[in-house]
Protein backbone atom coordinates (compact mmCIF):
# COMPACT_ATOMS: atom_id res chain seq x y z
CA UNK A 1 0.00 0.00 0.00
CA UNK A 2 1.25 3.19 -1.00
CA UNK A 3 -0.94 4.86 2.11
CA UNK A 4 -0.59 4.30 5.84
CA UNK A 5 -3.62 3.72 7.56
CA UNK A 6 -4.40 4.14 11.16
CA UNK A 7 -7.64 1.87 10.90
CA UNK A 8 -9.48 1.66 14.70
CA UNK A 9 -9.32 -1.90 16.26
CA UNK A 10 -13.38 -0.75 18.00
CA UNK A 11 -16.05 1.01 16.48
CA UNK A 12 -17.37 3.93 17.91
CA UNK A 13 -20.61 6.09 17.33
CA UNK A 14 -18.63 8.19 14.69
CA UNK A 15 -16.98 5.10 13.03
CA UNK A 16 -19.28 2.55 13.73
CA UNK A 17 -17.28 0.06 11.67
CA UNK A 18 -14.39 -1.41 12.75
CA UNK A 19 -11.78 -4.28 11.19
CA UNK A 20 -9.96 -6.09 13.76
CA UNK A 21 -6.83 -8.55 14.07
CA UNK A 22 -7.27 -9.90 17.02
CA UNK A 23 -10.70 -11.61 18.48
CA UNK A 24 -13.78 -9.79 18.44
CA UNK A 25 -14.73 -8.85 22.24
CA UNK A 26 -18.42 -9.33 21.41
CA UNK A 27 -19.18 -8.77 25.24
CA UNK A 28 -17.74 -5.43 25.19
CA UNK A 29 -19.05 -4.39 21.83
CA UNK A 30 -22.85 -5.60 24.01
CA UNK A 31 -22.12 -3.31 26.72
CA UNK A 32 -20.74 -0.11 24.10
CA UNK A 33 -24.72 -0.21 22.70
CA UNK A 34 -26.37 -0.06 26.44
CA UNK A 35 -29.05 2.92 26.01
CA UNK A 36 -31.84 3.79 28.46
CA UNK A 37 -33.57 4.81 25.60
CA UNK A 38 -33.49 1.24 23.65
CA UNK A 39 -36.05 -1.37 23.86
CA UNK A 40 -34.35 -3.95 21.95
CA UNK A 41 -30.48 -5.18 20.68
CA UNK A 42 -30.14 -7.52 17.92
CA UNK A 43 -27.00 -8.98 17.18
CA UNK A 44 -25.74 -10.97 14.30
CA UNK A 45 -22.70 -13.11 14.45
CA UNK A 46 -20.60 -15.24 11.49
CA UNK A 47 -18.41 -18.07 12.77
CA UNK A 48 -15.73 -20.10 10.84
CA UNK A 49 -17.72 -23.39 10.07
CA UNK A 50 -16.39 -26.36 9.27
CA UNK A 51 -17.76 -26.92 5.50
CA UNK A 52 -19.01 -25.13 2.98
CA UNK A 53 -19.95 -26.17 -0.18
CA UNK A 54 -19.81 -30.12 0.23
CA UNK A 55 -16.03 -29.06 1.38
CA UNK A 56 -14.45 -30.00 5.27
CA UNK A 57 -12.74 -26.46 6.34
CA UNK A 58 -9.80 -26.20 8.75
CA UNK A 59 -9.87 -22.81 9.07
CA UNK A 60 -10.24 -18.99 6.88
CA UNK A 61 -7.42 -16.39 6.16
CA UNK A 62 -9.48 -13.24 5.63
CA UNK A 63 -7.65 -9.86 3.41
CA UNK A 64 -9.26 -6.88 3.91
CA UNK A 65 -8.61 -3.32 1.98
CA UNK A 66 -9.30 -1.70 5.63
CA UNK A 67 -9.71 2.10 4.64
CA UNK A 68 -12.43 1.20 2.09
CA UNK A 69 -13.90 -1.47 3.86
CA UNK A 70 -14.10 0.70 6.80
CA UNK A 71 -15.74 3.68 4.84
CA UNK A 72 -18.06 1.55 3.10
CA UNK A 73 -19.23 0.08 5.86
CA UNK A 74 -19.89 3.36 7.95
CA UNK A 75 -21.82 4.35 4.74
CA UNK A 76 -24.17 1.25 4.61
CA UNK A 77 -24.72 1.58 8.26
CA UNK A 78 -25.76 5.20 8.28
CA UNK A 79 -27.73 4.68 5.17
CA UNK A 80 -29.27 1.39 6.88
CA UNK A 81 -29.36 3.59 10.57
CA UNK A 82 -31.83 6.32 8.67
CA UNK A 83 -34.01 4.07 6.70
CA UNK A 84 -34.72 2.15 9.86
CA UNK A 85 -34.58 4.45 12.60
CA UNK A 86 -32.60 2.94 14.88
CA UNK A 87 -30.51 4.34 17.55
CA UNK A 88 -27.27 3.20 17.24
CA UNK A 89 -25.07 0.15 15.19
CA UNK A 90 -21.40 -0.86 15.64
CA UNK A 91 -19.63 -3.12 13.63
CA UNK A 92 -16.41 -5.72 13.32
CA UNK A 93 -15.15 -7.66 10.74
CA UNK A 94 -11.98 -9.60 11.69
CA UNK A 95 -8.76 -9.35 8.97
CA UNK A 96 -6.30 -12.38 9.36
CA UNK A 97 -6.05 -16.09 10.27
CA UNK A 98 -9.13 -17.56 11.60
CA UNK A 99 -9.76 -21.50 13.18
CA UNK A 100 -13.12 -23.16 13.79
CA UNK A 101 -15.52 -21.50 15.09
CA UNK A 102 -13.82 -18.29 15.37
CA UNK A 103 -16.11 -15.17 14.91
CA UNK A 104 -15.52 -13.23 11.71
CA UNK A 105 -18.39 -10.44 11.79
CA UNK A 106 -20.35 -8.71 14.98
CA UNK A 107 -22.84 -6.56 14.03
CA UNK A 108 -25.18 -5.19 16.63
CA UNK A 109 -28.29 -2.90 16.42
CA UNK A 110 -30.11 -1.11 19.57
CA UNK A 111 -33.47 0.72 19.13
CA UNK A 112 -36.74 1.70 20.32
CA UNK A 113 -38.43 -1.30 19.12
CA UNK A 114 -37.68 -4.65 18.01
CA UNK A 115 -38.95 -4.71 14.52
CA UNK A 116 -36.30 -2.24 13.18
CA UNK A 117 -33.40 -3.49 14.86
CA UNK A 118 -33.79 -6.87 13.29
CA UNK A 119 -34.45 -5.29 9.66
CA UNK A 120 -31.61 -3.31 10.16
CA UNK A 121 -29.31 -5.75 11.50
CA UNK A 122 -30.06 -8.34 9.00
CA UNK A 123 -29.89 -5.53 5.74
CA UNK A 124 -26.04 -4.40 7.11
CA UNK A 125 -25.05 -8.10 7.35
CA UNK A 126 -26.41 -8.71 3.51
CA UNK A 127 -24.61 -5.62 2.73
CA UNK A 128 -21.18 -6.32 4.38
CA UNK A 129 -21.73 -9.45 2.84
CA UNK A 130 -21.29 -8.21 -1.00
CA UNK A 131 -20.08 -4.26 -0.41
CA UNK A 132 -16.91 -4.93 0.90
CA UNK A 133 -13.37 -4.88 0.32
CA UNK A 134 -12.86 -8.10 2.14
CA UNK A 135 -11.92 -11.67 0.36
CA UNK A 136 -12.26 -14.96 2.33
CA UNK A 137 -9.44 -18.00 1.37
CA UNK A 138 -10.94 -21.53 2.93
CA UNK A 139 -8.19 -23.94 3.92
CA UNK A 140 -9.70 -27.43 3.48
CA UNK A 141 -8.50 -31.09 5.25
CA UNK A 142 -7.51 -32.25 1.98
CA UNK A 143 -4.70 -29.43 1.99
CA UNK A 144 -5.69 -27.65 -0.85
CA UNK A 145 -7.23 -24.33 -0.74
CA UNK A 146 -9.18 -21.49 -2.27
CA UNK A 147 -10.49 -17.93 -2.66
CA UNK A 148 -14.42 -18.00 -1.77
CA UNK A 149 -16.77 -17.02 -4.96
CA UNK A 150 -13.42 -16.88 -7.56
CA UNK A 151 -14.84 -19.15 -9.87
CA UNK A 152 -15.29 -16.87 -12.42
CA UNK A 153 -12.06 -15.40 -12.44
CA UNK A 154 -10.23 -17.20 -15.17
CA UNK A 155 -7.19 -18.64 -14.37
CA UNK A 156 -4.00 -17.36 -15.47
CA UNK A 157 -3.22 -20.43 -17.45
CA UNK A 158 -6.18 -19.48 -19.72
CA UNK A 159 -5.53 -15.56 -19.73
CA UNK B 1 1.18 7.75 -21.46
CA UNK B 2 0.02 7.87 -17.77
CA UNK B 3 2.20 6.56 -15.24
CA UNK B 4 -0.45 4.29 -12.92
CA UNK B 5 0.24 3.14 -9.25
CA UNK B 6 -2.19 -0.36 -9.47
CA UNK B 7 -2.72 -2.10 -6.24
CA UNK B 8 -3.89 -5.86 -6.46
CA UNK B 9 -6.12 -7.67 -3.73
CA UNK B 10 -6.52 -11.53 -2.65
CA UNK B 11 -6.45 -13.68 -5.89
CA UNK B 12 -5.29 -10.78 -8.37
CA UNK B 13 -2.30 -10.41 -5.76
CA UNK B 14 -1.50 -14.26 -6.02
CA UNK B 15 -1.25 -14.70 -9.54
CA UNK B 16 0.40 -11.08 -10.03
CA UNK B 17 3.07 -12.00 -7.30
CA UNK B 18 3.08 -8.70 -5.46
CA UNK B 19 -0.03 -6.13 -3.97
CA UNK B 20 1.41 -3.13 -5.89
CA UNK B 21 2.82 -1.81 -8.96
CA UNK B 22 3.66 1.25 -11.15
CA UNK B 23 2.51 0.75 -14.91
CA UNK B 24 2.71 2.95 -17.82
CA UNK B 25 -0.16 2.86 -19.88
CA UNK B 26 -2.60 4.59 -22.05
CA UNK B 27 -5.41 3.07 -21.36
CA UNK B 28 -8.54 5.54 -20.92
CA UNK B 29 -10.76 3.72 -18.36
CA UNK B 30 -10.31 1.11 -15.73
CA UNK B 31 -12.00 -1.39 -18.10
CA UNK B 32 -8.93 -0.61 -20.31
CA UNK B 33 -6.34 -0.80 -18.13
CA UNK B 34 -7.76 -4.11 -16.66
CA UNK B 35 -7.79 -5.75 -19.87
CA UNK B 36 -4.40 -4.50 -20.68
CA UNK B 37 -2.81 -6.38 -17.52
CA UNK B 38 -4.80 -9.55 -18.27
CA UNK B 39 -1.52 -11.28 -17.85
CA UNK B 40 -1.18 -10.42 -14.43
CA UNK B 41 -4.60 -10.99 -12.55
CA UNK B 42 -5.28 -13.81 -15.04
CA UNK B 43 -8.80 -13.03 -15.36
CA UNK B 44 -10.87 -12.00 -18.78
CA UNK B 45 -13.63 -9.73 -17.91
CA UNK B 46 -14.36 -8.28 -14.64
CA UNK B 47 -17.83 -6.86 -15.13
CA UNK B 48 -20.13 -8.35 -13.00
CA UNK B 49 -18.26 -10.04 -10.33
CA UNK B 50 -15.10 -7.51 -10.02
CA UNK B 51 -15.23 -4.44 -8.84
CA UNK B 52 -12.66 -1.56 -9.00
CA UNK B 53 -11.21 1.64 -7.14
CA UNK B 54 -9.67 4.92 -8.32
CA UNK B 55 -7.82 7.06 -5.71
CA UNK B 56 -9.60 5.36 -2.68
CA UNK B 57 -12.73 5.86 -4.22
CA UNK B 58 -15.28 3.28 -5.27
CA UNK B 59 -15.16 3.44 -9.39
CA UNK B 60 -17.14 1.68 -12.23
CA UNK B 61 -15.54 0.08 -15.42
CA UNK B 62 -16.13 3.15 -17.39
CA UNK B 63 -14.18 5.68 -14.71
CA UNK B 64 -11.51 7.35 -17.06
CA UNK B 65 -8.28 7.47 -15.76
CA UNK B 66 -5.43 10.46 -14.82
CA UNK B 67 -1.88 10.44 -14.12
CA UNK B 68 -0.52 9.50 -11.16
CA UNK B 69 -3.88 7.61 -10.37
CA UNK B 70 -4.07 5.09 -7.73
CA UNK B 71 -6.04 2.12 -9.46
CA UNK B 72 -7.49 -1.27 -7.18
CA UNK B 73 -8.68 -3.71 -8.86
CA UNK B 74 -11.03 -6.17 -6.52
CA UNK B 75 -11.78 -9.46 -7.11
CA UNK B 76 -15.03 -10.69 -5.47
CA UNK B 77 -15.53 -10.38 -2.51
CA UNK B 78 -17.03 -12.24 0.09
CA UNK B 79 -16.96 -11.54 4.18
CA UNK B 80 -18.59 -12.44 6.76
CA UNK C 1 -49.13 -22.36 44.74
CA UNK C 2 -50.05 -25.36 45.46
CA UNK C 3 -47.42 -27.45 43.52
CA UNK C 4 -43.35 -26.86 43.89
CA UNK C 5 -41.45 -26.40 40.74
CA UNK C 6 -38.15 -26.54 40.06
CA UNK C 7 -37.53 -24.26 37.47
CA UNK C 8 -33.93 -24.27 35.93
CA UNK C 9 -32.62 -20.78 35.80
CA UNK C 10 -29.97 -21.56 33.16
CA UNK C 11 -31.74 -23.30 29.64
CA UNK C 12 -30.45 -26.45 28.24
CA UNK C 13 -30.29 -28.26 25.31
CA UNK C 14 -33.28 -30.68 26.58
CA UNK C 15 -35.21 -27.56 28.34
CA UNK C 16 -33.96 -24.41 26.09
CA UNK C 17 -36.27 -21.42 27.71
CA UNK C 18 -35.33 -20.42 31.07
CA UNK C 19 -36.65 -18.30 33.45
CA UNK C 20 -34.55 -16.52 35.91
CA UNK C 21 -34.56 -14.03 39.00
CA UNK C 22 -31.01 -12.89 38.68
CA UNK C 23 -29.49 -10.96 35.73
CA UNK C 24 -28.91 -13.06 32.28
CA UNK C 25 -25.74 -13.76 32.06
CA UNK C 26 -25.34 -13.16 28.07
CA UNK C 27 -21.82 -13.76 27.98
CA UNK C 28 -22.48 -17.80 29.21
CA UNK C 29 -25.37 -18.21 27.40
CA UNK C 30 -23.24 -17.23 23.81
CA UNK C 31 -20.74 -19.64 25.04
CA UNK C 32 -23.51 -22.77 25.15
CA UNK C 33 -24.55 -22.21 22.04
CA UNK C 34 -20.89 -22.33 20.52
CA UNK C 35 -20.82 -24.80 17.43
CA UNK C 36 -18.43 -25.42 14.54
CA UNK C 37 -21.58 -26.85 12.27
CA UNK C 38 -22.80 -23.09 13.06
CA UNK C 39 -21.96 -20.09 10.49
CA UNK C 40 -24.51 -17.70 12.04
CA UNK C 41 -25.97 -16.78 15.82
CA UNK C 42 -28.51 -14.19 16.07
CA UNK C 43 -29.34 -12.95 19.55
CA UNK C 44 -32.40 -10.13 20.45
CA UNK C 45 -32.53 -8.55 23.72
CA UNK C 46 -35.32 -6.71 25.24
CA UNK C 47 -34.06 -4.61 27.58
CA UNK C 48 -35.96 -2.11 30.49
CA UNK C 49 -36.48 1.29 28.10
CA UNK C 50 -37.21 4.70 30.02
CA UNK C 51 -40.42 5.56 28.34
CA UNK C 52 -43.93 3.24 27.13
CA UNK C 53 -46.89 4.91 25.56
CA UNK C 54 -45.67 8.39 26.61
CA UNK C 55 -45.21 8.06 30.17
CA UNK C 56 -41.73 7.81 31.91
CA UNK C 57 -40.85 4.42 32.92
CA UNK C 58 -38.54 3.99 36.38
CA UNK C 59 -38.60 0.24 36.24
CA UNK C 60 -40.45 -2.80 35.84
CA UNK C 61 -41.47 -5.82 37.78
CA UNK C 62 -42.29 -9.37 35.86
CA UNK C 63 -44.72 -12.21 37.57
CA UNK C 64 -44.52 -15.36 35.15
CA UNK C 65 -46.16 -18.41 36.22
CA UNK C 66 -42.88 -20.32 35.68
CA UNK C 67 -44.69 -23.98 34.92
CA UNK C 68 -46.37 -22.91 32.13
CA UNK C 69 -43.95 -20.32 30.77
CA UNK C 70 -41.15 -23.04 31.01
CA UNK C 71 -43.43 -25.32 28.68
CA UNK C 72 -44.65 -23.00 26.36
CA UNK C 73 -41.99 -21.73 25.43
CA UNK C 74 -40.31 -25.03 25.24
CA UNK C 75 -42.88 -25.89 22.65
CA UNK C 76 -42.30 -22.35 21.21
CA UNK C 77 -38.73 -23.36 20.54
CA UNK C 78 -39.01 -26.86 19.59
CA UNK C 79 -41.99 -25.64 16.54
CA UNK C 80 -39.87 -22.83 15.44
CA UNK C 81 -36.75 -25.14 15.48
CA UNK C 82 -38.25 -27.46 13.20
CA UNK C 83 -39.88 -24.84 11.08
CA UNK C 84 -36.80 -23.35 9.94
CA UNK C 85 -33.89 -26.25 10.55
CA UNK C 86 -31.48 -24.51 12.94
CA UNK C 87 -29.29 -26.12 15.01
CA UNK C 88 -29.99 -24.95 18.68
CA UNK C 89 -31.88 -22.37 20.29
CA UNK C 90 -31.48 -20.91 24.10
CA UNK C 91 -33.74 -18.71 25.63
CA UNK C 92 -34.26 -16.94 29.27
CA UNK C 93 -36.72 -14.44 30.65
CA UNK C 94 -36.41 -12.78 33.76
CA UNK C 95 -38.86 -12.54 36.93
CA UNK C 96 -38.91 -10.19 39.55
CA UNK C 97 -37.73 -6.37 39.36
CA UNK C 98 -35.91 -4.43 36.98
CA UNK C 99 -34.08 -1.32 36.64
CA UNK C 100 -34.10 0.77 33.91
CA UNK C 101 -31.59 -1.06 31.30
CA UNK C 102 -32.35 -4.30 32.40
CA UNK C 103 -31.87 -7.33 29.90
CA UNK C 104 -35.88 -8.97 30.39
CA UNK C 105 -35.26 -11.58 27.54
CA UNK C 106 -32.74 -12.74 25.58
CA UNK C 107 -33.18 -15.29 22.80
CA UNK C 108 -30.12 -16.62 21.00
CA UNK C 109 -30.34 -18.67 17.60
CA UNK C 110 -27.68 -20.81 15.80
CA UNK C 111 -27.47 -22.27 12.36
CA UNK C 112 -25.68 -23.11 8.97
CA UNK C 113 -26.68 -20.02 7.56
CA UNK C 114 -27.94 -16.41 8.44
CA UNK C 115 -31.44 -16.43 6.80
CA UNK C 116 -33.06 -19.04 8.82
CA UNK C 117 -31.21 -17.74 12.26
CA UNK C 118 -32.85 -14.23 12.09
CA UNK C 119 -35.95 -15.59 10.89
CA UNK C 120 -36.45 -18.15 14.17
CA UNK C 121 -34.81 -15.46 16.43
CA UNK C 122 -38.06 -13.16 15.67
CA UNK C 123 -40.56 -15.84 15.27
CA UNK C 124 -39.89 -17.28 18.84
CA UNK C 125 -39.49 -13.30 20.35
CA UNK C 126 -42.57 -12.50 18.78
CA UNK C 127 -44.48 -15.73 20.30
CA UNK C 128 -42.81 -15.52 23.62
CA UNK C 129 -43.93 -11.84 24.31
CA UNK C 130 -47.70 -12.97 23.38
CA UNK C 131 -47.89 -16.65 24.58
CA UNK C 132 -46.10 -17.23 27.69
CA UNK C 133 -47.68 -16.53 30.84
CA UNK C 134 -45.78 -13.59 32.02
CA UNK C 135 -46.83 -10.11 33.17
CA UNK C 136 -44.90 -6.57 33.31
CA UNK C 137 -46.30 -3.76 35.72
CA UNK C 138 -44.45 -0.55 35.09
CA UNK C 139 -43.73 2.33 37.42
CA UNK C 140 -43.97 5.36 36.17
CA UNK C 141 -42.10 8.65 37.65
CA UNK C 142 -45.20 10.15 38.37
CA UNK C 143 -45.26 7.57 41.10
CA UNK C 144 -47.93 5.73 39.07
CA UNK C 145 -47.99 2.04 38.08
CA UNK C 146 -49.53 -0.35 35.70
CA UNK C 147 -50.18 -3.91 34.09
CA UNK C 148 -49.32 -3.42 30.60
CA UNK C 149 -52.07 -4.27 27.95
CA UNK C 150 -54.55 -4.85 31.37
CA UNK C 151 -56.82 -1.92 30.33
CA UNK C 152 -59.05 -4.12 28.45
CA UNK C 153 -59.60 -5.92 31.91
CA UNK C 154 -62.87 -4.20 33.68
CA UNK C 155 -61.81 -2.29 36.86
CA UNK C 156 -62.88 -3.67 40.05
CA UNK C 157 -65.44 -0.70 40.64
CA UNK C 158 -67.80 -1.75 37.03
CA UNK C 159 -67.60 -5.29 37.68
CA UNK D 1 -71.03 -29.15 43.24
CA UNK D 2 -67.69 -29.24 42.45
CA UNK D 3 -64.86 -27.89 44.58
CA UNK D 4 -62.33 -26.17 42.09
CA UNK D 5 -58.70 -24.69 42.92
CA UNK D 6 -58.51 -21.20 41.27
CA UNK D 7 -55.02 -19.57 41.04
CA UNK D 8 -55.23 -15.59 40.24
CA UNK D 9 -52.18 -13.99 38.53
CA UNK D 10 -51.06 -10.18 38.23
CA UNK D 11 -53.89 -7.51 38.34
CA UNK D 12 -56.54 -10.58 39.24
CA UNK D 13 -53.99 -11.45 41.85
CA UNK D 14 -53.91 -7.89 43.32
CA UNK D 15 -57.91 -7.36 42.73
CA UNK D 16 -58.92 -10.53 44.04
CA UNK D 17 -56.20 -9.87 47.30
CA UNK D 18 -54.91 -13.76 46.97
CA UNK D 19 -53.52 -16.30 44.97
CA UNK D 20 -55.10 -18.93 44.96
CA UNK D 21 -58.40 -20.27 46.95
CA UNK D 22 -60.58 -22.94 47.20
CA UNK D 23 -64.64 -22.77 45.98
CA UNK D 24 -67.59 -24.38 45.61
CA UNK D 25 -69.48 -23.78 42.07
CA UNK D 26 -71.14 -25.43 39.25
CA UNK D 27 -69.75 -24.37 36.55
CA UNK D 28 -69.34 -26.41 34.16
CA UNK D 29 -66.91 -24.48 31.57
CA UNK D 30 -64.16 -22.32 32.61
CA UNK D 31 -65.91 -19.50 31.28
CA UNK D 32 -69.18 -20.23 33.58
CA UNK D 33 -66.08 -20.36 36.16
CA UNK D 34 -64.40 -17.09 35.34
CA UNK D 35 -67.92 -15.11 35.27
CA UNK D 36 -69.59 -16.17 38.45
CA UNK D 37 -66.13 -14.62 40.20
CA UNK D 38 -66.63 -11.68 38.65
CA UNK D 39 -66.49 -9.40 41.78
CA UNK D 40 -62.98 -11.36 42.42
CA UNK D 41 -60.99 -10.71 39.27
CA UNK D 42 -63.34 -7.77 38.00
CA UNK D 43 -63.86 -8.84 34.63
CA UNK D 44 -66.69 -8.58 32.64
CA UNK D 45 -65.43 -10.88 29.31
CA UNK D 46 -62.41 -12.44 29.60
CA UNK D 47 -62.37 -13.54 25.68
CA UNK D 48 -60.43 -12.35 23.19
CA UNK D 49 -58.02 -11.01 26.30
CA UNK D 50 -57.92 -13.29 29.10
CA UNK D 51 -56.28 -17.08 28.75
CA UNK D 52 -57.07 -20.38 31.02
CA UNK D 53 -55.36 -23.02 31.92
CA UNK D 54 -56.87 -26.00 33.72
CA UNK D 55 -54.36 -28.35 35.75
CA UNK D 56 -51.22 -26.40 34.25
CA UNK D 57 -52.34 -27.52 30.82
CA UNK D 58 -53.20 -24.90 27.89
CA UNK D 59 -56.97 -24.66 28.33
CA UNK D 60 -60.03 -22.49 26.41
CA UNK D 61 -62.70 -20.52 27.26
CA UNK D 62 -65.50 -23.71 26.44
CA UNK D 63 -62.98 -26.26 28.54
CA UNK D 64 -64.96 -28.61 31.09
CA UNK D 65 -64.57 -28.61 34.67
CA UNK D 66 -64.63 -31.59 37.21
CA UNK D 67 -64.15 -32.03 40.66
CA UNK D 68 -60.52 -31.01 42.17
CA UNK D 69 -59.54 -29.40 38.96
CA UNK D 70 -57.34 -26.61 39.46
CA UNK D 71 -57.87 -23.52 37.33
CA UNK D 72 -55.21 -20.80 36.54
CA UNK D 73 -57.02 -17.17 35.35
CA UNK D 74 -54.31 -15.25 33.10
CA UNK D 75 -55.12 -11.84 32.76
CA UNK D 76 -53.09 -10.21 29.06
CA UNK D 77 -49.99 -11.37 29.02
CA UNK D 78 -46.98 -9.08 28.09
CA UNK D 79 -43.77 -10.98 28.12
CA UNK D 80 -40.17 -9.30 26.90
Amino acid sequence: MTRTTRAPQLPTRDVPMAISNVDIDTTALREHLFDHSAGALVTFEGWVRDHNEGREVLALDYEVYKPLAIAEGVRIIAEVSERYGVRQVLAVHREGSLTLGGCAVWVGVVSAHRDEAFKACRDIIDRIKVELPIWKKEHYSDGDSGWVNCERCASHAHG
Amino acid sequence: MKTITVNYFALFRERAGCDSEAVRSDADTTLALFLQLKDRHGTDDPRGHCKVAVNDVMADWQTPLSDGDRVLFFPPVAGG
